[in-house]
């Protein structure tokens, strides 16, 4: 709370408070710019930006800004001070996540773009910031307008993204998928939306609240139905099962480094949007909240089992992993149904450490299809032998995926798993234990690839150092984490009651 | 504006729209169809959100403000819908969602 | 406590000079084979030189004097909580006396197998000093046994005895060459090693309850009277703790020294190296089993009441008697001299144990200490007329090459057998030296048993169960005895005339000569010894000769349980009353009457070449050639234990294996499958169904593979004789049994892995499909969950739970 | 004071990431690297024994107790007392010799083989080392990888089959494990085991303590391993290289034993003892241990399955040593029934460490026979007495140790064992006694006849040469130490005696 007194906020204030947001957009318009310059001199002396890396460099630059601006505003909180907008340590914790996940994309698809489609770099770095942005708002957000505004931003920004590839079959095909399923569910999600409003008379979260709590026997008939939509949109944008069949088509058509952008940057600010929306708006002592946690719970058994058990079938890593996130989807929803401060700390310590691994999987992935080409895992055979520190790299994140202790999975699952039987949710537990066991079989399908069987060609595959750099990042950050799990415990515990309490 | 209509009315008939954009987006073939079928929902929202608030709280802006944010999402929907149907259309030479079909499994 | 230096602390070395010995030999010395056997022997020879000063010293101490013994240099050795096990010295009357026995005859063999080891023939050549060096080990357990301070070390030295027996046996000949009873000698080393293993762990798990019990194993503790009786007292598996004790203790005792269920590895042993079998039957390990008997004998007489008794004979004792009456049954039929004297052995252990188990503990050990020498002399003489055959052998056959050789001399040369005493005769002349020797130890080996059966004259305390004094005739166990006294001097006659009388049979023994002076000076040694020794044990009251000297083995001995000064006390107390006198005259008369039948059998008129042995003509005329059959193949014992026993524990073992892992391709074993079977489930279910369904087929095949092969059996066994056929049954049963329960763990436990696997795959079958790459599918599935959530949930606000 | 234990946790981690560095070019380097660290930690390790001798083994030694998550309050937790030190030393001595000679023998790939190893023997000691739950449990999962990799990379021809196994079985162990882990947690508020020992956690509600149990027991259970949890063993040990096998054999197994007493016995006393006597189940898989792996080592043709299965049935008299324990728990307050649990629980820990040393041995025979002739196959040898008398030599006192011959490093477990068992339950005695006349038959039958004597094959094996100077300076060690221990077993003795005292008598 450095610099506010007083109930209101001068406008400066509000701005600095929406310092990230704006950083965001302003580099991305700056891309933007720069590459229509940039395109107009080309075409007068027409020089070749082939191999120009200045997009990447500028919106690095936005990320580590508005990552700067975020930490720069860690500590305050503004809830009930602002309308629609909060700025609380919970949202910043996310958006620090959030964007810290992109600046890694970003990094890690340098090469992948300059390799596909070198003139149009700039737009995808700035396609990539404007996804960043909703991301941003949507941690933020207490009132469904903002809510569903954000929503279809980031819908929409991922489709084109998804899409990228135009002249690509499998990453149109994808986008086309992509964008019916996501805008028709997020229709009925703006659907129940409305009923929402029409019911509450508000669409600020905390009157929603406030008037549940007074007439909530009255509108629970009308009201399920409403919230039944909006859990709908909501899964669907984590990858919930059985909203989650978007997610392989998508990972797999996609460019890769989409892809990965796909597997954290939704999730995480879909996690953050449902935690504040369902525990603000249906708090727990609501019978309401009973209906959504038993469909929450529910959602999350199947999201898990299903998960890990298809997973178990694919043979191309992309897919392999748009289950293997599905899975932990499921894992996660175990937190929000804890829906108790330990529950939103174990929801953003997961996100943090999910973060990391999947980043450091994706970063090893698309190292080695730059190289080879392919996503086939009976390709990845020996690569122990032509990559040491890339499988090694690839090996520590698999067994964080799977949640092996000293590496971050296993911070994340533990704490997660504690929370639920300290909450009673033992049966949780169980069936989290067989999804770990089953787990374990498809990460041991990769690992068996790259060291237990013989390679077919030998020559050495290189990393570039762009790559190499997102992937040490991330694989330092699993370590680290899992060996040091203390502060970022710390940081997440102080972090999570704030905006249920206040 | 009070002519006797009672807003269940507004509602059904938002409701129906919606009904009827679920089955163009579930049972038309034809990529622009159904992405207009979307459209339909929409505007199915858009009923909703302005019935309830002429009935509700016609002093207030929020509904309208919400109707308006919803228009430019539709419409930016539709850009991005039609310009992917546009490269679908390029690259697989079809609009027939039942041909697109190559990531399975 | 304050050390101060006792001569009988001596004791503690004498064991290590051997194992020194053996070390060296082993890790350095093993090129030289000079070196090596001269350092076993120096080694011997301290050894000896330190237990004459012990047992002299012993002697003269009034050590055991009213029981006390001496005991001394405590190392801390073994806790357990709060208590502790020292190791040291313990010398009494009884240690003492094996003190003086064991070293010297260790040494008399070391020295007699230099000679006996022929030195530079070729297939002897890498093993030489390794023989050596075993040998040397091995007498230094038995010098363990002797003089360590409790059970545990006792156990240890005993164990190591046992090791040495197998590698002495096992390694020493590594062609398999079927001696009389087809076995060869390395697994007459494993058959030995097993048995006495057996009994090994009978001893262990006595052990491990007296130390539980008492606390600790050190003779002094558990041999004090409190103790005892304490263990007496204190019930335990139905009976007295101390009867337990004495029942396991006595288990390892009998397959040691070759008692009768465990009896079965010890004439096989004959295929081994003269020398050893000198070692093993009569210097150390055979003889180590009726030691254990003598040492833990407070343990025993405690538990005495408890044991159950057979015919109102104790159970020890029981098994004493029969075990003699059997062996030296088998003993007459014996064609080998090895295998006889190696029958003769058992039955003479089976004095040792029987006397023992009536209390004649002086008795016991003088027969124990006697036989040492005797058997000793009379190996040692075998050998020596072995190697006079096998060398007479080889002056025919370059005699016959000479001259053209006749049909006789290609029979020799098809079976010939040095030990086979048909081939001999007429050796008298011609092996004057060892003729003697084996007169001695003949006549020795013959008088033996009135030791022990004079014990009824001599003690008033017959142990009857609960009677103090019952009349001998109504016990099967003396007449058991007084029979087997015959018996040993009947074939002990029987081989001295096949040997030594009568014109040689064949052309080997004809050119037999004397064997070098390196192995008949030992023979000499051990002769004068035994006829010296025996005059310290004759009972008081022997005919003519008793009480010529004062018995003082008895009192020297018998100290150590008390038995010394009642027995002066009758001394005094003069003669005896008649109805003693009998059993000792029984004794002898059917001792003389065995000598006699011998001579008439086959000293009267000495076998001719070529002619069957008489006994075996006499039997079959008898119509009782099944008898002598059955004896020669020792009553069948051994083959219905590999029969059962081994067999049947290796297809048992056949069986579990193939459920836990199945050695063949594709036939995984049931655990293994089960874990494969779930392990797979979760990893490749594709292939797992054509896997499980591979290894069902592959089960059923095994199955009727199985039962074929047990059918035909059946079927190829039907037409052997009656014993046999019951025999194999048993083999069959249990062959059946494994498999049955074999396949029904196939089957069933298949069915669950079968059930995983399939329920699994299906559950991926069914979620697979839904991702057909079609959007509107996907969008159809969302919309209908949709409805079926808000359908459910309207249901739950209707029942508005 | 100087943290002694944490300096020899992390030597071995220093020589893994130095050797890390190491260009893998540079074979020798990396070989002395990685031999002279196991070295250091070996040194480290004997005094660390002598000095928790010196100090008394009963208590905990050393100890090092530093926040690690506070937030769960664990902590890095290090102490170690006379069951504990030596584990270690055995832990390190077997590390040193398996690289020293895997210097000679593994040529492939020598550089991540080397660093593997390193970490593995950080994670083993840390199991051995630690006093808190949560580490245990981390050290304990981390060893699993290095030994997969190493029986998946430098295995045999079926080590994909064995690699998986192994791992899909260890790792549904330690998520068993970790749920009672963390059960315990909740229940007593700390990780750490000595405080949790206190604790009794779940004290009175049997259902949950039952099942807490029963996780660990499982966990353990399959580690040790126990029938029928083994299967994974026989194909790990005849895949993996050599060096692995031994300490697979030679310690990881040893971890689970370990936990056995370390973890199970002193937190789940009264259902240890339930399931002892009242519900016999324990003994019986104890039992089934012994005489089925006996049994089924009997029907082995493959050296390396044969030996794996001999430890199956070993360490079925560690589970009986704990039962003997166990089973008197309650019963402690007269000397001879505290004295009969001590020498169950001696009697167990020898058996872990005779154990570890003698099936290192044997393994290291087998894999030295294996590099020169490429066949385990018992079958196609014989008369090898002749070819190779040093082997010989070796190979029959190791054997000979193995089948518990008195005046061998085996034989001690075997007779504490039983002296534990033979007065509370006579009848598992008897039974388990069995074990020891197969494992006999099976060393003496199998191995050294098929091995050793008999007919020489002249023209398959003339060639083959006896033990060259590095097998001896291997092998060597584990000799002289099994037949000093054999004939003077009190150093060892002592050091469990007490460490054993304590644990049985602070038990509630």
């Amino acid at each position: 709370m450095i610099f506010f007194e007083g109930s209101t906020l001068t406008l400066a204030q509000t701005l600095w408070l929406l310092a990230p947001e704006i950083v965001l957009l302003a580099t991305g318009l700056l891309l933007l710019a720069l590459h229509a310059l940039r395109s107009r001199q080309e075409q007068e002396q027409d020089q070749d930006q082939e191999n120009e890396r200045w997009p990447v460099y500028v919106a690095l630059g936005g990320f580590v800004a508005a990552l700067g601006a975020a930490v720069s505003l860690w500590g305050c909180n503004t809830q009930g001070l602002l309308a629609a907008f909060s700025c609380d340590p919970f949202a910043l914790t996310s958006k620090i996540v959030a964007l810290g996940g992109m600046g890694i994309v970003a990094l890690m698809s340098d090469d992948y773009i300059r390799a596909r489609r070198p003139r149009r770099q700039a737009e995808f770095y700035a396609l990539l910031l404007f996804c960043s942005l909703p991301m941003c708002l949507m941690a933020s957000a207490t009132d469904l307008i903002l809510i569903f505004l954000a929503f279809e931003f980031l819908n929409i920004t991922s489709y084109i993204l998804t899409g990228y590839l135009r002249d690509d079959v499998r990453s149109v095909e994808a986008a086309i998928k992509y964008f019916l399923y996501g805008s028709t569910l997020s229709v009925v999600m703006l659907f129940g939306v409305s009923w929402f409003y029409g019911l509450t008379g508000a669409t600020d979260l905390r009157t929603i609240a406030a008037v549940l709590i007074d007439a909530e026997n009255v509108l629970r008939p009308t009201l399920l139905p409403a919230l039944i939509f909006v859990l709908v949109g909501l899964a669907y944008r984590v990858g919930a099962v059985p909203f989650h069949q978007w997610a392989p088509d998508a990972y797999e058509g996609a460019p890769t480094p989409v892809a990965a952008f796909l597997s954290v940057g939704p999730k995480v600010a879909g996690f953050t949007v449902i935690l504040r929306l369902l525990l603000t708006a249906l708090p727990v002592d609501l019978v309401l909240a009973l209906d959504w946690r038993t469909l929450l719970i529910a959602i999350s058994v199947l999201t898990m089992t299903l998960g890990n058990l298809v997973a178990l079938w694919q043979d191309n890593i992309k897919r392999l992993l748009a289950y293997a996130s599905i899975a932990q989807t499921g894992y996660i929803l175990i937190g929000v149904v804890i829906a108790s401060p330990r529950g939103v700390t174990a929801v953003l310590l997961y996100l943090i450490t999910y973060v990391a691994t999947n980043l450091g999987v994706f970063a090893a992935v698309i190292a080695f299809s730059n190289q080879t080409g392919s996503d086939e895992i009976e390709d990845y055979a020996g690569l122990g032998k032509r990559a040491p520190l890339l499988a090694m790299g690839l090996f520590i994140c698999l067994l964080s995926l799977v949640g092996i202790p000293l590496t971050a999975g296993f911070v994340g699952k533990g704490y997660l798993f504690l929370a639920a039987i300290e909450e009673g949710l033992l049966w949780m537990l169980v069936i989290g234990a067989v999804n770990h066991v089953i787990s374990l079989a498809y990460c041991w399908k990769v690992i068996r690839a790259m060291y237990l069987v013989p390679a077919q060609e030998e020559e050495p595959i290189s990393t570039s150092p762009m790559l190499a750099v997102s992937l040490g990042i991330t694989v330092a950050g699993v370590l680290f984490i899992g060996v040091f799990p203390g502060p970022f415990i710390a940081l997440v515990q102080a972090a999570a009651p704030l905006f249920l309490g206040g | 504006m009070i002519y006797g209509i009672p807003l269940e009315w507004y509602l059904i008939l938002a409701a129906v729209l919606f009904c009827i954009g679920i089955y163009g987006v579930l049972a038309r073939r034809n990529a622009v169809v159904t992405l207009m079928c979307i459209e339909l929902m929409l505007n199915a929202v858009n009923i909703n959100l302005l019935a309830f608030w002429r009935y509700l709280e016609p002093g207030g802006a929020l509904g309208q403000a919400f109707v308006v944010f919803v228009y430019v999402v539709t419409i930016a929907a539709a850009g991005v819908g039609l310009a992917l149907i546009v490269a679908l259309w390029r690259t697989h030479a079809t609009v027939n969602l039942e041909d697109v079909n190559r990531l399975a499994g | 406590m304050v050390f101060n230096f006792n001569l009988l602390d001596l004791a503690c070395f004498i064991p290590l000079f051997p194992l020194l010995a053996f070390v060296a030999v082993s890790l350095y010395a093993h090129r030289d084979r000079k070196l090596s056997h001269s350092l076993v022997i120096g080694g011997m020879l301290v050894a000896l030189l330190l237990a004459q000063i012990v047992f002299w010293r012993a002697v003269t101490l009034p050590v055991g004097g009213g029981g006390r013994a001496y005991e001394s240099v405590n190392v801390h050795w073994l806790v357990a909580g709060e208590e502790r096990l020292t190791l040291g010295v313990y010398v009494d009357p009884a240690a003492a006396v094996m003190l003086f026995i064991v070293p010297l005859l260790c040494l008399t063999i070391f020295i007699y197998s230099v000679g006996y080891m022929p030195f530079d023939a070729p297939q002897v050549d890498p093993r030489y000093s390794r023989f050596f060096a075993y040998l040397s080990l091995f007498a230094a357990g038995m010098l363990g046994i002797v003089v360590f301070n409790n059970l545990l070390a006792f156990f240890i030295s005993w164990e190591i005895m046992g090791t040495c027996a197998y590698l002495l046996l096992g390694s020493w000949r590594e062609k398999a060459c079927p001696g009389f009873d087809e076995i060869t000698p390395r697994e007459a080393g494993l058959k030995a090693f097993v048995v006495t293993k057996i009994g090994a762990l009978f001893f262990m798990l006595g052990l491990a309850l007296l130390y539980t019990e008492v606390g600790s194993l050190a003779y002094r503790d558990i041999f004090n009277p409190e103790t005892l009786k304490r263990l007496a007292s204190t019930p335990f598996l139905g009976t007295s703790t101390a009867t337990v004790i004495a029942l396991l203790l006595f288990g390892g005792a009998a397959a040691q020294s070759a008692q009768f269920p465990l009896h079965v590895w010890l004439p096989d042993t004959t295929e081994g190296p003269t020398p050893v079998l000198a070692m093993i039957h009569a210097a150390t390990m055979a003889s180590a089993g009726a030691f254990l008997v003598v040492r833990a004998y407070p343990l025993f007489q405690a538990a005495e009441v408890g044991v159950w008794a057979i015919g109102g004979v104790p159970f020890v004792a029981f098994v004493g008697a029969v075990t003699a009456l059997g062996a030296s049954l088998i003993a007459v039929v014996q064609h080998d001299v090895k295998g006889m004297f190696a029958c003769s052995t058992i039955s003479q252990l089976g004095y040792v144990i029987a006397a023992l188990g009536i209390g004649a503990y002086t008795a016991g050990v003088f027969h124990l200490v006697m036989h040492a020498f005797c058997k000793t002399l009379l190996f040692l003489g075998a050998g020596s007329v072995i190697r006079g055959m096998e060398r007479g052998r080889q002056q025919t056959h370059a005699y016959e090459f000479e001259e053209q050789e006749d049909a006789e001399g290609e029979r020799e040369e098809r079976s010939f057998d040095p030990r086979d005493m048909i081939d001999m005769g007429g050796l008298r002349w011609r092996m004057p030296r060892t003729f003697w020797a084996f007169l001695v130890g003949g006549a020795a080996l013959s008088i033996l048993p009135l030791i022990t059966i004079s014990f009824w004259s001599t003690s008033e305390r017959v142990q009857g169960v609960g009677v103090a004094s019952v009349n001998v005739l109504s016990r099967p166990d003396f007449w058991m005895l007084i029979v087997a006294a015959g018996l040993t001097a009947f074939y002990t006659a029987r081989q001295l005339f096949m040997i030594f009388a009568g014109p040689p049979r064949t052309g080997a023994a004809t050119h037999t000569r004397e064997s070098a002076p390196s192995l008949t000076r030992p023979l000499v040694i051990l002769a004068v010894f035994v006829v010296c020794l025996f005059w310290l044990g004759i009972p008081a009251d022997f005919p003519l000769i008793g009480g010529l000297i004062p018995n003082w083995f008895h009192d020297f001995v018998g100290s150590a349980i008390g038995a010394g000064a009642q027995s002066t006390a009758r001394l005094s107390g003069g003669g005896i009353a008649a109805h003693l006198q009998f059993p000792l005259m029984m004794g002898l008369a059917f001792a003389l009457g065995g000598l006699l039948v011998g001579w008439l059998v086959y000293g009267l008129k000495p076998m001719r070449a070529g002619e069957m042995d008489r006994l075996e003509a006499g039997m079959r005329k008898l119509h009782l050639g099944w008898l002598h059959t059955g004896l020669r193949k020792r009553l069948y014992i051994d083959w219905v234990y590999r029969k059962t026993f081994v067999d049947g524990s290796i297809w048992l073992a056949d069986a579990l294996d193939r459920f836990d892992c199945g050695r063949e391709e594709g036939a995984r074993g049931v655990l293994d499958g089960l874990v494969n079977g779930v392990g797979s489930a979760g990893m490749v279910l594709s292939d797992a169904v054509a896997w499980f369904d591979t290894r069902v087929l592959d089960a059923l095949v095994n199955r009727l593979a199985w039962v074929f092969g047990g059918l035909s059996n059946v079927a190829g066994w039907g037409d052997v004789h009656m014993m046999d056929a019951s025999v194999n049954w048993m083999g069959v049963a249990a062959r059946q049994v494994s498999t049955g329960l074999e396949f029904f763990d196939l089957r069933v436990i298949d069915g669950v892995v079968n059930g995983i696997g399939k329920t699994v795959r299906s559950l991926g079958g069914w979620i697979r499909p839904i991702q057909t790459g079609r959007v509107q599918r996907y969008l159809l599935i969302a919309v209908v969950t949709i409805l079926a959530l808000v359908l459910t949930f309207f249901m739950i606000l209707q029942l508005n739970i | 004071m100087f943290p002694i234990l944490s300096v020899t946790l992390f030597v071995p981690l220093a020589g893994a990431l130095l050797i890390m560095v190491i260009p893998s070019e540079d074979v020798k380097t990396i070989r002395r690297v990685g031999v002279a660290f196991a070295f250091a930690t070996l040194v480290l390790a004997a005094i660390i024994w002598i000095g928790v001798m010196q100090w008394g083994a009963g208590e905990m030694r050393y100890e090092e107790n530093y926040p690690w998550i506070p937030a769960f309050n664990i902590h890095f937790h290090l102490g170690v007392d006379g069951l504990s030190a030596p584990m270690v030393f055995l832990t390190t001595l077997l590390t040193t010799l398996s690289l020293f000679y895997s210097a000679r023998t593994i040529e492939e790939r020598v550089k991540e083989y080397y660093w593997l190893f390193l970490v593995m023997e950080t994670s083993l000691l840390g199991a051995f080392l630690s006093l808190d739950l949560v580490m245990f449990y981390v050290f304990w999962e981390i060893q699993l990888l290095p030994m997969f990799l190493l029986i998946g990379v430098w295995g045999g021809e079926k080590r994909l089959y064995a690699a998986r196994k192994f791992f899909i079985y260890a790792m549904v162990g330690s998520v068993v494990m970790l749920l009672a882990i963390i059960g315990v947690y909740l229940q007593t508020g700390t990780f750490n085991i000595i405080e949790a020992a206190a604790a009794q956690p779940f004290y009175g509600n049997f259902t949950w303590a039952g099942i807490a149990f029963w996780a660990f027991f499982v966990a353990f259970a399959i580690r040790t391993p126990s029938v029928p949890f083994h299967t994974w063993l026989p194909d790990a040990h005849t895949e993996a290289p050599t060096a692995g096998s031994v300490i697979l054999s030679g310690v990881l197994l040893q971890v689970g034993a370990y936990g056995l007493i370390r973890v199970a016995l002193p937190l789940f006393p009264e259902q240890f003892q339930y399931f002892v006597w009242d519900a016999p189940v324990i003994p019986v898989i104890g039992v089934a241990s012994i005489v089925y792996g006996a049994m089924v080592c009997m029907a082995q043709w493959d050296l390396k399955r044969l030996i794996a299965y001999s430890s199956v049935a070993h360490l079925g008299y560690v589970t009986l040593g704990v039962c003997a324990a166990a089973g008197s728990f309650g019963l402690l307050d007269t000397p001879m029934n505290l004295n009969a649990a001590v020498s169950g629980l001696n009697g167990a820990a020898f058996q872990m460490f005779s154990h570890g040393v003698i099936t290192g041995g044997l393994f290291f025979l087998a894999g030295m026979l294996y590099e020169r002739t490429q066949t385990r196959d018992l079958g196609d040898f014989g008369g090898l007495a002749r070819q190779i008398p040093h082997y010989y030599g070796i190979t029959l006192v190791i054997a000979f140790a193995a089948l518990g011959l008195p005046g061998l490093a085996g034989f001690w477990g075997e007779f504490f064992v039983f002296r534990g068992t033979v007065h509370a339950m006579p009848i598992v005695a008897f039974a388990g006694i069995l074990g020891i006349l197969f494992i006999a038959v099976c060393m003496l039958w199998k191995i050294l006849q098929h091995l050793f004597l008999g007919e020489l094959d002249e023209e398959k094996w003339s060639g083959l040469t006896d033990v060259a100077w590095w097998e001896k300076l291997t092998l060597w060690p584990l000799v002289l130490i099994i037949v000093f221990l054999g004939l003077y077993p009190a150093p060892l003795l002592d050091s469990f005696n007490a460490a054993m005292t304590t644990l049985l008598q602070t038990l509630p």
